[in-house]
């Protein structure tokens, strides 16, 4: 199924983990433990810290409390969102959830500008992910190159590519052993093996566990 | 569906096979199958004629479509259209991969064949590629997609309707916070989209 | 305020990410992990609740955005938690599919009581559904697991097995190596599990 | 032609007929009896638009029900034939093929209700029996892994934790993508279908194929004027 953030995403819960910059308004009693730069036991008007975007979130977007600061990564690309020049960029070294941290801070954009780069970005980049996952002859990290939505569309597209190149080429359809099985087994012979050697604790990591 | 499900589906068209044996005709849930005579063509689906061949039961016919002069004027007219252009079958990748891999001395200049049925299907994998980019760029949200057989579609499966979705999704959003800067939902039809403001919400006993 | 207000949440967002990152069929269960995050949960709602109520009394707003901050961590804590629950979920369940109904012993130890319960529960309730489609006819959605090609399949056995009786009464010996042309339906779940290897 | 042969000759015509008198009392008396052929093909498209779909589709129970009968009768008919039989061979590979459809559709479907469970069970409170998506043996299986994970959630925290907040509940609902794109093909013409977000409207022509998102199809898709694809 496609990635669509509900309670139980992890996807989303690792998002929303991600620190957002802020910059306090107003005096917050008892909250100086947010500023990991002071020792006051008040957060102190003027200062910036960075805060987790689940509480962010939960915060009305006019609020008194705080200013979001509009991360430098979403201006950056601003520009080659406009020369359509995104197809290059190394978004995953930006941000590992460029879009979905983006979707997240858009409210908060007053000049109203990351709603529309993050949708631009994606739309301009969508067929350099369908290219590249027929081909991938790129052999740089994935993870620098793309994002966390745009590495899930890519796998989707690499399997799909191996599917039909299998079948292109009449393989691919023996009935084989269920994943967990075959992956059971490959511990277990791990383990019999450092059972064999005596050598106790080592082998493999999960060998702690004691086999009957 | 995966390839495989698709060759499924595709292995249920008709084709004319030749026995070597006679039968009675079966009536199968989806249909009656024969009667058999040995030596005289009869119509029976895909799936049962491969079964049959391999066991030497029969030769297929193959369609009239599956010969090098129709399938070199399909690739030129392909290379001419901006647009597809219809195939001889819905299923012809899927009736050309089994009856070719099936029954290669059945099928004359069965090599020759395999490479031109190939480059059709390459040139409107290309072809479908440069269309879903136009389709991206005209940022709409629908498409015609006349022609395009079924295997084709699936080719480019699930990653252009997974993109799609979340091009969607983000459209949704940059739109709505272009209209309110109301606080934020998981997603606007998501669980919570009516995250409701902190302040009167917590622990009430 | 007794407690050290640091930032909360820390620890359920842990627990999360040493699941998700683990590949194996499922690590053991975090006892500890969970308990902790109980705690915190637990820590953060008393004191909340202490505070709102000396706020009723006493009406001073000053502490509001305190509260407001660790209502929030104290509801960040319960997601990491319960999707941390969830995603075991989906694990267990799929387990269910691939080893069936009987889970190998090794991996059942990393399961809590409740998560042996559940599996359980999810294979029982699952075994009744099947036996109840078609008004009590009942199907096996655990094989026919692809579309089907030919009758008949080339097998070869990777272990011994023993004795396998066939739905026409036949009895055919497995033995390691031995190699057999058998009905695909039938011995699909033999392959699934590893014991027979499909070859042709 | 041996006995067994003529019986299962004469048999095979039967089944037509057995399957239609079957049928007859739920149909009113002028609709021709359901063939054996029409049930499959329900089924098939129920299938593929099951696996295209991102919601639970409406249950197919009475064509899955006549279907597991005629495939029981089927192969009650050739227990007595040689396992090389022709005949054997022929009607056997078409059962495999038919418990492929009939067990894929229900394993997409059970995915569904275990992925959407809550928001499956609430929306199906409020429809009129007609309507109902859920059959009544997964409307059952439904409510039983409702409650299994309730429990499993209770015992290792919910029990634990404060109790639920206003909204908290509808927060964990787990709801399907209505939005997704999905390939269609019309069965029908359809006229003045809506496609854009800016209501741009399109006429479908018979047989014609679109790629748009499913909650502007999903009312043809029910009413069978166009499938997935």
């Amino acid at each position: 199924m496609n990635y669509f953030p509900s309670y139980y995403s992890i996807e989303d819960i690792f998002v929303t983990q991600e620190k957002v910059e802020c910059k306090v308004n107003t005096r917050l009693q008892r909250m100086g433990f947010l500023d990991a730069g002071s020792e006051t036991e008040d957060l102190e008007p003027g200062r910036t810290i960075n805060l987790p975007l689940w509480y962010i979130k939960e915060l009305k977007v006019n609020n008194s409390y705080f200013t979001i600061a509009v991360p430098e990564i979403y201006k950056n690309v601003h520009k080659a969102v406009c020369e359509a020049e995104t197809t290059h960029i190394e978004l995953g070294r930006l941000h590992p959830y460029f879009y979905e941290f983006g979707r997240y801070l858009t409210p908060y954009d007053r000049n109203h500008v990351i709603g529309r780069i993050i949708f631009e970005t994606l739309r301009q980049r969508v067929r350099h992910l369908l290219d590249i996952s027929k081909n991938d002859g790129d052999q740089s990290k994935p993870e620098q190159r793309l994002d966390n939505i745009e590495s899930k569309l890519h796998e989707a597209g690499v399997r799909t590519n191996t599917l039909y190149v299998n079948w292109l080429q009449l393989r691919g359809n023996n009935i084989c052993i269920s994943e967990l099985v075959q992956e059971h087994q490959k511990k277990r012979k791990r383990a019999d093996r450092s059972e064999d050697e005596g050598s106790g604790d080592g082998g493999s990591p999960s060998s702690k566990r004691i086999t009957l | 569906m995966d390839p495989s499900i698709i060759e499924f589906i595709g292995e249920k068209c008709m084709i004319s096979i030749i026995p070597n044996f006679s039968n009675e005709p079966l009536h199968l849930i989806y249909g009656s199958v024969g009667p058999f005579r040995a030596g005289f063509p009869v119509f029976v689906p895909l799936w049962l004629a491969a079964h049959l061949r391999k066991q030497q039961k029969c030769r297929i016919v193959p369609p009239e479509w599956m010969e090098l002069e129709t399938l070199e004027e399909i690739k030129e007219e392909e290379k001419r259209s901006k647009y597809f252009t219809k195939m001889p079958s819905e299923h012809y990748m899927v009736v050309a991969q089994l009856v070719m891999s099936t029954s290669p001395d059945d099928v004359p200049r069965c090599e020759e064949l395999r490479t031109v049925i190939k480059d059709i299907f390459d040139i409107r994998e290309s072809k479908l590629r440069t269309s879903i980019d136009a389709f991206i760029k005209g940022e709409g949200t629908y498409a015609k997609l006349d022609n395009l057989t079924l295997l084709e579609i699936h080719s480019v499966r699930p990653i252009l309707p997974y993109s799609l979705d979340h091009i969607a999704r983000y459209q949704r959003m940059a739109t709505a916070s272009q209209r309110d800067t109301s606080m934020l939902g998981l997603n606007t039809t998501g669980a919570n989209s009516g995250t409701n403001s902190m302040s009167n919400s917590f622990f009430t006993q | 305020m007794s407690s050290s207000n640091k930032m909360f949440g820390d620890k359920a967002f842990d627990l999360l990410k040493d699941l998700k990152r683990s590949s194996q069929t499922i690590p053991a269960f975090d006892d500890d992990g969970v308990r902790q995050v109980l705690e915190e949960i637990k820590a953060i709602f008393e004191e909340n609740v202490a505070q709102a109520s000396n706020y009723n009394s006493s009406g001073d707003r000053s502490l509001w955005p305190l509260l407001n901050y660790r209502h929030a961590a104290l509801q960040r804590n319960k997601r990491c938690l319960l999707a941390y629950l969830y995603e075991r979920m989906q694990r267990i369940k799929a387990m269910r599919w691939e080893f069936g109904p009987i889970v190998p012993d090794d991996i059942k130890q990393s399961l809590c009581e409740p998560e042996v319960q559940l599996f359980n529960n999810y294979s029982k309730s699952l075994a009744s559904y099947m036996r109840s489609v078609g008004d009590g006819q009942g199907i096996d959605l655990t094989s026919n697991l692809r579309p089907p090609k030919s009758l008949y399949i080339e097998v070869r056995c990777v272990e011994d097995y023993g004795k396998f009786e066939l739905d026409d009464g036949e009895v055919v010996h497995l033995k390691k190596n031995s190699q057999h042309y058998m009905p695909r339906a039938q011995v699909e779940t033999l392959v699934r599990q590893g014991i027979l290897q499909h070859i042709a | 032609m041996s006995e067994s042969e003529v019986a299962l000759n004469d048999q095979d015509a039967s089944t037509e007929a057995d399957l239609a008198g079957a049928y007859e009392e739920d149909d009113d008396e002028d609709a021709e009896p359901i063939t054996a052929q029409k049930v499959l093909e329900i089924l098939e498209t129920a299938w593929t638009n099951e696996m295209c779909a991102p919601e639970l589709l409406q249950h197919q129970t009475d064509m899955l029900e006549l279907m597991l009968s005629q495939v029981a009768h089927m192969e009650e008919q050739m227990r007595d034939l040689e396992k090389n039989d022709f005949r054997y061979v022929v009607h056997q590979m078409e059962l495999e093929r038919i418990r492929y459809i009939m067990t894929s559709y229900l394993r997409c479907r059970l995915q569904k209700i275990e992925t959407f469970t809550q928001h499956i069970l609430n929306q199906e409170a409020a429809r009129e029996p007609a309507d109902k998506r859920l059959s009544p043996e997964e409307a059952k299986f439904a409510q039983e892994f409702a409650t299994h994970m309730d429990e499993y959630f209770h015992k290792v925290a919910t029990q634990y934790m404060p109790s639920q907040q206003r909204g908290e509940a509808e927060q964990r609902i787990v709801t399907p993508n209505l939005m997704s794109h999905v390939f269609l093909k019309a069965n029908v013409a359809v006229s003045g279908v809506i496609v854009g977000v800016d209501d741009e409207e399109v006429d479908l022509t018979p047989g014609s194929q679109h790629i748009i998102p499913y909650q502007l199809v999903a009312d043809l898709i029910q009413k069978n004027q166009a499938q997935l694809i």
